[in-house]
């Protein structure tokens, strides 16, 4: 982990519900310093954008060959040869450039990224990233950049729900789903809390609507307060 | 030395059955399907196919799977909303697929083009598609030997191609373009503009045009 | 992000003692003299230096050796018609020197930048330049084992910057810079015009500003 | 070797004396193909570009980022920021275009120019090069991009004097100076011969100004004739 974090002790965010997925997006970008290069995985972790303000300096970055990249683009904007990583049309900010997939992949793999994140199924207790296969006998395997992205950037953060469907938590002691990349992960934000994770552990940073008591008899990982 | 053919069909002749085929593209974006359809034209069958995706909807790289021709995909994403066309024929067992990380794809390739003989990269270090594969530890770091993917024939979408096969792209229809041409025996472009020698800024262009065997214009895609 | 400096003296503070520092340039075009002088001046010794060359006459690298301030220089290249300043420091005992060829000093670099670990590489296969390093036969062919060369700093020089640290080069001066902005912890650009953002085209930028840590204006150098 | 040889036997040019070495690059030049791309090495190499046509469609690549290289720069075409790789400045030709260090060789590496042309110490009869270091102790090692072009070009002529000054043939049955490459040679071309060599050893193309008996005897190296 590479950015500092915010607070010094354990933060219980109480008087309130659990994060929505706007919030959980507003607080990944309120912890992404001025200035960073970042990259944002497809799904819910492109919503972190709207977080992030012009004067910020953010700059992003899409694995399909771009610095610079603005925001969906709408209408006249849309142009078939300008796309996200999500295929998603997007539009060009100013001093934008672009590049092609072995130099942007270079880019990622070499750790010139300061900030990327994801989504995923599982994260382990020590960082581990299970988010590409569930593993089900079936499914056609995907990978994408995936792997790529999970350790390739300074920090890589993911926003998940804590629990899946069925009830079952997502931070845990070992991924059971196939793994995306070992010990990358540094955070986890989820609607309940904020977690490091790490060589160390699972320290909570923030809880939201419950106590780090109550949030501990929830999950099968040994956590740590963070204390000063 | 470049050629520039009248024709998608004139620029594809010659494609050999069994023949490993990068084609560029991410998504449509950079996509070759004027080359793709005259490719299925062709006939050139049992081909191996190494592209980002598998296809999508019926045209381009899906059409060419929907004709029969191919026999193995390697790319990095085949699962996609609309990538039926592949998603029967792998259910089926009637396609082989290898799943590669998308920059150790984009790399591979590179390493080809680049005379690398192999590489140690810290992708999927850890992961089910680094099994069976040899791994080492340098300076502290877990590292996953990979090796080149070449390909005898190379099909990409550029903007505009000078006569010398000097290429210039446009925004993140760039995507493998570039280095699929330096991985292949024979690259084929398709471009928007094929252009007068001297017409492209030399500080600018993105593919020399020593990469480049045929180039085919295949009409104005845009004002 | 990318600091403006005014002056060459502000962009190079803080180079440490010991400093493994790139300095691109293949003999003067590209060389960033500005910068090397103002290393001089900032006294920082002890480094080590990569370069193509090991200093020509005596202004830019020559001038850091003559001073004093390098204990290694790992070049492909370090005898030539006026690198005087060099050669008697070499045959004096010193200064240490490591000889790389020059595609594989260039891989190197590149391979420090991109992550990766270690690639097999072609080059110097059975000559006295690959002694003691490991070898390996891929595909029919042998390969010796290279290992990245990482840079604390860069010193580069470039034609036009932008606020957000992209950089584009002229001609043949663009060299080695391109590379070794992606292999050093931190890399400083002189440049000959300071540019807004959206002034240089995204097509044709050549380094993405995400590798530029500092540029400093040297001064129109020519018309 | 991938180019093909312009004769089907061994042709003896008699009634004249040895090549010059203006004629030596003419022959070179002769045998590079319509449309080739040409690395030519530093010094006596440099010569053949000399007598290739602008309607031969070759196209020279120096190795320190340019293909679409022109002659040699004079008067106000003199720009330092664009030289040869033996930093002479040199002109730019329509058509050209500029790449950095790293992407010129791995174009090289990777096979993709048809001919380089280099000097030579000594080549084996099996096509061994050394060109980079004489071996004496007091001699600053310096290898620049020679060992790069010896292994990348599809084919690799030499052009050299057959006999040092000392007399001693530079033809050789194995190489005594420090190696700059392992059987990379296709072609030896000299002022008494034009040589294939590879695994199969030493094939004459063609003499000049002596026969191919004469020849045999003065080198150590086993030769054959070229027959149809």
């Amino acid at each position: 982990m590479t950015i500092e974090i915010n607070v010094d002790r354990t933060v219980e965010h109480l008087g309130r519900g659990p994060l929505s997925r706007d919030e959980m997006a507003a607080t990944v970008a309120r912890d992404i310093p001025d200035g960073s290069f970042v990259n944002l995985g497809i799904g819910q972790p492109t919503q972190v954008s709207n977080h992030l303000s012009p004067s910020s300096g953010v700059v992003l970055h899409t694995e399909n060959g771009m610095l610079g990249m603005g925001p969906v683009a709408e209408g006249d904007q849309i142009d078939p040869d300008l796309t996200n990583a999500g295929k998603i049309p997007v539009t060009e900010l100013v001093g934008a450039c672009y590049f092609h997939h072995a130099d942007s992949f270079a880019m990622m793999r070499g750790g010139h990224l300061d900030v990327c994140v994801l989504g995923a199924f599982q994260v382990s207790e020590h960082g581990d990233l299970a988010n590409w296969h569930t593993g089900a006998p079936d499914a056609i395997p995907a990978v994408g950049g995936a792997m790529d992205l999970a350790i390739g950037a300074k920090d890589v953060f993911v926003m998940m729900s804590l629990f899946a469907k069925d009830g079952s938590a997502k931070l845990v002691p070992t991924c059971t789903y196939p793994l995306t990349g070992l010990a990358c992960v540094s955070r986890v934000y989820t609607e309940h809390a904020t977690f490091l994770v790490g060589p160390d552990g699972v320290t909570v940073v923030e809880t939201f609507g419950l106590t780090y008591d109550e949030l501990a008899t929830r999950l099968d990982v040994p956590l740590r307060r963070l204390e000063p | 030395m470049t050629t520039i053919a009248d024709t998608a069909a004139e620029a594809v002749a010659g494609i050999a059955d069994g023949a490993t085929v990068l084609i560029g593209g991410f998504g449509m974006a950079g996509m070759p399907v004027a080359l793709i359809d005259a490719l299925i034209d062709q006939g050139a069958t049992d081909l191996t196919v190494v592209s980002n995706n598998a296809g999508n909807g019926d045209t381009g790289l899906a059409a060419l799977l929907a004709a029969g021709r191919v026999r193995k995909v390697i790319c990095s994403f085949p699962r996609q909303s609309d990538s039926y066309v592949f998603d029967d024929l792998y259910r089926s067992g009637r396609i082989d697929l290898e799943v590669v990380p998308q920059g150790n794809l984009a790399e591979r390739m590179r390493a080809a083009g680049a005379g690398i003989g192999a590489f140690f990269c810290p992708t999927g270090v850890g992961t089910p598609l680094a099994d069976g594969k040899e791994t080492r530890t340098i300076d502290g770091r877990d590292y996953v030997l990979e090796l080149p993917i070449r390909g005898d024939v190379a099909l990409i979408g550029a903007h505009a191609g000078d006569r010398m096969g000097n290429l210039v792209y446009r925004k993140t229809a760039r995507n493998f373009g570039p280095v699929m041409a330096t991985a292949a025996a024979t690259t084929i472009a398709q471009v928007t503009h094929v252009v007068e020698a001297g017409d492209l800024d030399p500080e600018a262009v993105v593919t020399p045009g020593i990469y480049v065997d045929r180039i085919v214009q295949v009409g104005q895609e845009r004002a």
